[in-house]
């Protein structure tokens, strides 16, 4: 019996949270403190997981299985894949970032608030986060993971309608009821999917008889499970919705925008950069392993409703005044890619797909984070409010001009190199919408290039003329995303090594061979 | 030797980096670091040049491999190099210019306090643009591409507290994303047709030609027109020229760099490159020669409108790359004079351009060429120097352009058949007008009396000539303008140094070249009376007249502005505006309305439960009722 | 005459008596019809007893007549503790069945 | 008696009882329905049970029949009319409906539930119709004792128990628990004092010429009738009867009738009016 790895990536931090939420209220610094020391060391725990895992073996490692209830044949199931370890250092990644960017955010308002902000509480929930989402990372237990999956939500409620921005244009009574507004809805949407999921689940059980991902997955290979064609898309569906909400998919999405709006800039990151990515992991290990029949049949409509998210969130990322809600527009965009390239599946599409999930963690969260930093100077997320920031404030407006420039996916950046391979794949199978899926990139820019330009040039405007530039808190944070950013743009291959394999291995799930150059095939 | 070739793009990045990264400590020496390293880069060139230069002309083709890229199933794209005669000649006019401008900028850019930044940007440029020459496959072509558009946005928007700056960069990147996506969708479409992207495989050599020849006529003709959309893109043909105008808001070294010598050229740099491609895609071809050639028009008239001195050597370098154009779309016989076009203009128009820039410092960056004249007095080497370009740029016997100019308009009458006239005629007719506007410049400029008054703030200017850091590389440029094409031309040396990559094919040109050379005497001698008749003879008027029609529209360059505008930007805008209003109503709407429909039937539901035993007694009875009724249908049936 | 007329005799008579259950507010008026009910059971029961030959039907009347009078009993007593507490003998009256 | 009772087919006599008594005990039932007094639905009531006792001694159950009258209608009814007379004889609750649509709904269902009713015994196939000739052969009452006593005999004596909780159940129902000790004389009148109300005890009911009795009021100085004098019951249960107004009108007769006797000239129009209806 081996040191169980996995399992001490997800308890650490959920023993962390237990323990920051126990620090006395006095001592709010030493939660902070508490929090981002247990940050790191999942980072470290997830690194290790990284290095033990071998591309060339097993297709899951680490794994570890306990029977937990016996009568449903539901078992404490873990291990990784190409993907999932990957997507597992993300998030481990990710949090130390976040719980830094944060270190204020949850601190007791100025005197006269009547709102008390428990600055324990704001960052035990953030670990608890990263503990579940990790876990439904790891779980290859169908109902293991359908428990994680469904229960993050619980901290993610709070933790959006609990903390907002420490300004807000509309005075406090305003936010905080557009906050608990936000909340509600993404609760709601995600519990509906979850429910839905739910009876897939159940479903699930009935046909197959037990809730292991690798023996229903075998079966379905060697034939010894053979679902009848209705019964397999009925359940594809029901799987497939509640990872559609989480996405979020057209035309599910409309909880982002608000979530992230509300939300301070931390909560956004880890909702859009964090906490979605279960939804698009869950694609691509759960339908896609379970049901590649009915996946092959819903593509075609995935793949519209995929094209429909991106062009439609970039037009209307364009048309935003709202900061947070255009970056979150922008994700529903990007969000579209990675759908697109899952379910075009072509080997470049899937490995694109699961790079970008990663890209898109990194780049988002550097933009987001630095216009975080922004509004917590001016105190105001419209863009109206701002101009020539980057006179006063260089650093900080270099810093989101790169964000933003990794966002419209820039040659030489990280997402450039997962959004071509998801272009490629698609096109590869599907030219017409790799081609109207181009579109997306203009977009990207217009929206990008337009933010950058209202609040970083043009005269400057006498409320930032004071604005101070980014602090050295503030600079830990921004630093190494973007050196990260520069890094993956320029040599992806440590990650691209990773997920390769776990590709080939869906492929063959799906029993689809890559379409061959035309050349080539007629000679 | 091939290690040197990273080196060449290491040494800008470099500076980039440093002085991007370094902080204020460094204001004092970065333009320095910049010019040194830019200077760096010019020397490796040589060097490297030298080696070419030793080896026999078919291999002079060195290839560096760095790492693996982007390693998928199915799909390789690696960090690797490819130097051949077309880079190398690239490499030297964009390291050799370009530290020129550096040395220029340390004068231009002398009052500015973000100097350092400003060469912070112009090294990334570099860096982006060798990257672009000498990148062996087109996705990493793609990087240099887009790089470069990257940097003319930061340069182009380097005075970022002008709200017109701002825009026009704006401008300019979104204008080159339209052509990116060309070559982005290229690419996929090479991927998909030939499994790869790289050169040596695609487009192979002169000897044994690639794979780009097997696949369908059909597909070639649809990868080429894509080609063809991100040159039009990068290189400001119609229908994407709009933003070349206003990236003049960018300080002048970078129009004279990055707008008129190295990066607009690229899409030339595109073509002649993927020429295995267009020759197999005749239809392409014949597309690029019409876009070559109506830019050229487009750009020449646009040009003889222009006031503001720097838009009038926009358009004229519109015009100039549309010569390059319409040469690369001539197929073998035009890529060689393309390319030479594309050098000598890169002399003569970045010294017409530093000559501006060096007006505009004397003047007080008034850009307004109704508000100069008469100022060969005052600023004796810039008139020189900008007269010499001048010169070269309208094709003067003797001077560079000449040389290279002629060999397109015969190249063009070379095609044949009746496009070859129309073609040879249209860059006759462009030869005229260049020569008209150009005259116009010169003359509006440096003769005549002068017209400058106080500006707003009231201070009279006093022209003076500039530094010596600006009038070397001027200077420099003068020379490369006069004597480039006649060395190149003496001998084919140009000629016998590209065929190798381009390929060589002497038309049978209807006209003898002698004719074609008389024939650009008498256009060019008509366009330089008719400029002096207008603007040498009477003076010129400080406020521009309101002028024929086709003056109005070429000063709003022939409309396409206000196209966009209409079309692109308006229609954009309520397109974005209902596309909120819909999310926010309809698919919000739907959401927010079942949750309410859900609430509303509860709370009727709950009336139900009004507490009284008696109406609970009656739903009892009524279901008793009912399950009489049930047994006894079962009974009966 | 065929007993079987007693079977909806007891029929009717029970309808009767459920319709004034819900008819009537009165708490003893619905007690009263209650027993009207039970009432028509038992006729119904002995007419089967006699039509089937044997003194069960009989028994389940006469047991039903023992419950009915426990029942009577109680029920009552909780009319009349009802009263004492609201001063009214309606079944409307308690309806606190309603939230 | 009973071998003919238990004929095959009903003689003719037992027909016409049926029909004549069938036809009371229904009316008795509506009635017990929709009299507006709860007495009367319970005299009625009594009368339907009495007419099925006779019932059940024509189909041959001697002992239920004794058992009706006696228990039913002799100690049950009683019982009812007992809790009646506690809770107010004339205490009518108005057959004004306040639920919505709670008439129709309760009639449309007992009218389907009666209709399905008699579908189903209409339906139900009852041929054999032996009558309770040798089952009653030695005596009704040893048959069912036989029954009660071998075969139903643990329902029997759970019966008993049940009994025996239910006596128990209503005296712990309708018992009050004495808190605190009874207040004496002493006790009573001192927090009457304190509470500073009717010091002297309540005045007596009205007494007036025609009317005596405890359930009209006395009237005030002024006229108006004071509910203090009526006893205490009858004024929760609304019993007051007001006579003052008769009393007052009587008065003016007598004035008049003087008056014309008198024969005073100023004669009130009013009053004359008054008069005559009043002397009615």
């Amino acid at each position: 019996m081996s040191f169980p790895l996995l399992t001490a990536t997800a308890v650490l931090p959920a023993i962390g949270a237990v323990a920051t939420a126990a620090v006395p209220a006095a001592k709010r610094d030493a939660a902070k403190w508490l929090a981002l020391l247990v940050s790191l060391a999942t980072l470290v725990l997830a690194v290790v997981v990284l290095v033990r895992f071998d591309p060339d073996g097993a297709r899951y490692q680490l794994t570890e299985s306990h029977a937990w209830i016996k009568d449903f044949g539901v078992r404490y199931e873990l291990g990784v894949d190409g993907i999932g370890a990957v997507l597992v250092a993300l998030t481990a990644l990710l949090i130390p970032f976040i719980v830094l960017a944060g270190w204020h955010d949850a601190d007791p308002m100025e005197t006269g608030s009547r709102r008390w902000r428990p600055t324990q509480g704001f960052f035990a929930l953030i670990l608890a986060v990263e503990a579940m989402v990790i876990l439904s990372f790891e779980a290859t237990d169908v109902f293991l993971f359908y428990i994680f999956f469904e229960a993050m939500l619980i901290p993610m409620y709070f933790l959006i309608g609990g903390f907002g921005d420490r300004a807000h244009e509309h005075g406090e009574e305003v936010a905080s009821t557009q906050r608990s507004y936000a909340a509600v809805k993404f609760l709601l949407y995600n519990l509906v999917g979850g429910l839905i999921m739910l009876a897939a689940v159940i479903g699930l059980y009935v046909v197959a008889g037990n809730f292991s991902l690798q023996e229903i997955a075998e079966a379905r290979a060697n034939g010894s499970l053979d679902m009848a064609t209705d019964t397999e898309r009925w359940l594809f569906l029901g799987f497939f919705f509640a990872f559609a909400v989480k996405a979020p998919l057209w035309p599910l999405h409309t909880w982002l925008p608000n979530a992230m709006g509300e939300a301070t800039a931390p909560v956004a990151v880890l909702i859009t950069a964090v906490v979605d990515k279960v939804g698009t992991f869950a694609m691509l290990r759960f339908c896609l392993q379970l049901f590649p029949e009915a996946s092959k049949w819903a593509t075609p409509v995935i793949l519209v409703l995929a094209l429909i998210s991106i062009i439609y969130g970039a037009l209307l990322a364009v048309g935003q005044r709202d900061i947070k809600r255009l970056v979150a527009y922008a994700s529903i965009s990007h969000f579209g890619f990675i759908i697109l390239g899952i379910f075009a599946m072509t080997s470049q599409g899937q490995s694109g797909a699961t790079l970008y999930m990663v890209n898109h963690g990194i780049s988002t969260a550097a933009l987001m984070l630095v216009a975080g930093f922004l509004i917590s100077r001016r105190g105001s997320r419209l863009i109206a409010d701002y101009g020539g920031v980057q006179k006063v404030a260089p650093v900080l407006a270099g810093t989101f001009l790169i964000g933003g420039l990794a966002t419209l996916s820039l040659p030489g950046l990280a997402p450039f190199v997962s959004e071509f391979l998801v272009l490629v794949g698609t096109f590869a199978r599907y030219p017409a919408i790799g081609i109207i899926a181009t579109f997306g990139i203009v977009l990207a820019a217009l929206y990008t290039l337009v933010l950058y330009q209202r609040t970083m040039t043009g005269p400057v405007k006498t409320e930032v003329a004071k604005m101070p530039d980014l602090r050295a808190r503030e600079l830990v944070v921004v630093a190494p995303l973007v050196v990260l950013l520069i890094f993956l743009g320029v040599y992806p291959k440590p990650v691209t090594d990773i997920v390769n394999p776990a590709v080939q291995q869906t492929m063959s799930d799906v029993q689809k061979k890559d379409p061959q150059p035309e050349v080539e095939a007629a000679k | 030797m091939e290690n040197l070739i990273a080196l060449l793009i290491a040494a800008p990045l470099l500076g980039a980096a440093v002085l991007l990264c370094g902080g204020r400590r460094l204001d004092a020496v970065g333009h320095w670091i910049g010019t040194v390293l830019a200077a760096v880069s010019f020397v490796i060139g040589v060097v490297l040049f030298a080696d070419l230069l030793g080896r026999s002309a078919d291999d002079r083709t060195l290839t560096q491999h760095l790492w693996s890229w982007i390693p998928v199933e199915g799909f390789k794209a690696d960090v690797a190099f490819q130097l051949d005669q077309l880079s190398m000649t690239f490499v030297l006019l964009i390291t050799g210019v370009g530290s020129l401008i550096h040395l220029y900028s340390v004068g231009y850019m002398e009052h500015d306090e973000r100097r350092r930044r400003f060469f912070g940007y112009l090294n990334l440029f570099l860096a982006a643009m060798l990257l672009l020459v000498l990148a062996d496959n087109y996705l990493l072509l793609y990087v240099g591409w887009e790089g470069v558009g990257l940097a003319s946005y930061l340069l182009i928007g380097f005075w970022q507290h002008k709200p017109s700056a701002a825009t026009a960069a704006k401008k300019a990147f979104l204008v080159n994303r339209v052509g990116d996506m060309g070559l982005s969708i290229a690419v996929m479409l090479m991927f998909t047709t030939f499994g790869t992207f790289a050169f040596a495989p695609l487009l192979g050599t002169q000897e044994e030609p690639g794979i780009a020849g097997d696949a369908s006529e059909g597909t070639l003709t649809g990868i080429a027109l894509l080609l063809l959309l991100a040159a039009c893109g990068k290189s400001a043909q119609v229908p994407l020229q709009s933003w070349l105008g206003d990236a003049m808001e960018g300080p002048t070294p970078v129009s004279a760099l990055i707008h008129a010598a190295t990066m607009v050229t690229a899409g030339v740099y595109l073509i002649v490159r993927s020429g295995a491609i267009f020759n197999a895609a005749p239809d392409a071809q014949l597309v690029v020669t019409v876009v070559g050639a109506v830019t050229l028009l487009f750009g020449a008239i646009v040009g003889c409108a222009k006031d503001d001195i720097k838009k009038a050597l926009a358009g004229s370098t519109m015009s100039q790359i549309g010569y390059m154009v319409l040469a690369a779309g001539l197929g073998p016989i035009g890529y060689v004079w393309a390319i030479m076009h594309l050098v000598t203009h890169g002399f003569f128009k970045a010294g017409l351009f530093l000559g501006a820039g060096s007006v505009m410092h004397g003047m007080n960056d008034e850009v307004d060429m109704r508000r100069y004249g008469g100022l060969r007095k005052y600023m004796p080497i810039t008139f020189v120097t900008f007269g010499l370009g001048y010169l070269a740029i309208i094709g003067f016997p003797g001077l560079s352009g000449f040389f290279s100019k002629d060999k397109i308009i015969e190249a063009a009458f070379a095609k044949g058949g009746t496009e070859g006239w129309i073609l040879g005629g249209a860059a006759l007719l462009g030869a005229a007008i260049t020569a008209y506007y150009m005259t116009r410049v010169m003359l509006m400029t440096f003769f005549g009396e002068k017209r400058w008054q106080p500006d707003a703030d009231g201070h009279e200017p006093h022209p003076h000539e500039s530094p010596r850091s600006m009038t070397i590389p001027m200077i420099v440029l003068a020379f490369g303008s006069v004597f480039a094409g006649a060395f190149f031309t003496i001998g084919d040396r140009f000629l016998n140094w590209l065929e190798p990559v381009t390929g060589d094919d002497h038309g049978h040109s209807p006209l003898s070249a002698t004719t074609v050379t008389l024939a650009t005497m008498v256009v060019l001698v008509v366009g330089v009376a008719i400029a002096y008749g207008q603007y040498g003879r009477r003076p010129v008027p400080v406020v521009a007249p309101r002028g024929s029609m086709l003056t109005r529209a070429a000063r709003r360059d022939l409309l396409q502005d206000d196209f966009n505008h209409v079309v692109l930007v308006r229609g954009g805008e309520h397109l974005t505006r209902s596309l909120v209003y819909v999310d926010h109503t309809l698919v919000d709407g739907v959401v927010n309305g079942t949750a309410a429909s859900v609430g509303g039937l509860s709370g009727r539901m709950r009336r139900v439960q009004n507490g009284f035993v008696r109406s609970y007694a009656v739903s009892m009875f009524g279901g008793a009722a009912i399950l009489i009724a049930a047994t006894l249908l079962m009974r009966a049936v | 005459m065929n007993p079987v007329n007693y079977l909806y005799l007891a029929a009717l008579l029970f309808t009767i008596g459920a319709t004034g259950v819900l008819i009537r507010r009165n708490a003893i008026v619905v007690f009263m019809c209650i027993e009207l009910m039970l009432n028509a059971c038992n006729l119904a029961f002995v007419a089967f007893s006699r039509m089937h030959g044997n003194l069960d039907g009989q028994i389940i009347a006469f047991f039903t007549m023992v419950v009915a009078a426990a029942e009577v009993v109680v029920g009552l007593a909780i009319i009349v503790s009802l009263f004492r507490t609201r001063h009214s003998a309606s079944v409307d009256d308690a309806s606190l069945m309603k939230l | 008696m009973s071998g003919q009772l238990a004929a095959y087919t009903t003689s003719t006599g037992e027909a016409f009882q049926f029909w004549v008594l069938g036809t009371v005990a229904v009316i008795g039932a509506l009635c017990t329905v929709f009299m507006k007094k709860a007495v009367h639905s319970a005299l009625c009531l009594a009368g339907t049970m009495i007419v099925l006792a006779v019932f059940y001694l024509a189909n041959g159950a001697y002992f239920l029949g004794i058992v009706q009258i006696v228990v039913y209608t002799g100690a049950i009814m009683m019982l009812f009319l007992f809790v009646v007379m506690l809770v107010g004889v004339t205490a009518a609750d108005s057959l004004r409906e306040t639920i919505r649509g709670q008439r129709w709904l309760a009639l449309l269902c007992g009218l389907g539930f009666g209709i399905l009713l008699m579908g189903g015994i209409g339906h139900a196939s009852i041929k054999e119709f032996n009558g309770l000739t040798q089952a009653n052969a030695n005596g009704n009452v040893e048959g069912l004792a036989a029954l009660i006593f071998t075969k139903y005999v643990f329902a029997f004596e759970i019966t008993g128990a049940l009994l025996i909780t239910a006596a128990v159940g209503a005296m712990v129902l309708t018992h009050r628990e004495r808190t605190e000790r009874a207040r004496t004389q002493r006790e009573l009148a001192e927090q009457r004092v304190r509470e500073g109300k009717h010091l002297p005890p309540l005045p007596a009911p009205g007494v007036y010429a025609r009317h005596n009795a405890v359930d009209i009021a006395g009237l005030l100085p002024d006229g108006t009738p004071s509910e203090l004098t009526v006893n205490k019951t009858l004024r929760e249960r609304g019993q007051i009867r007001d006579v003052s107004a008769e009393a007052l009108n009587d008065l003016r007769a007598l004035e008049q009738r003087a008056e014309e006797r008198l024969e005073r000239t100023a004669i009130d129009p009013v009053n004359v009016k008054r008069a005559e209806e009043a002397s009615k």
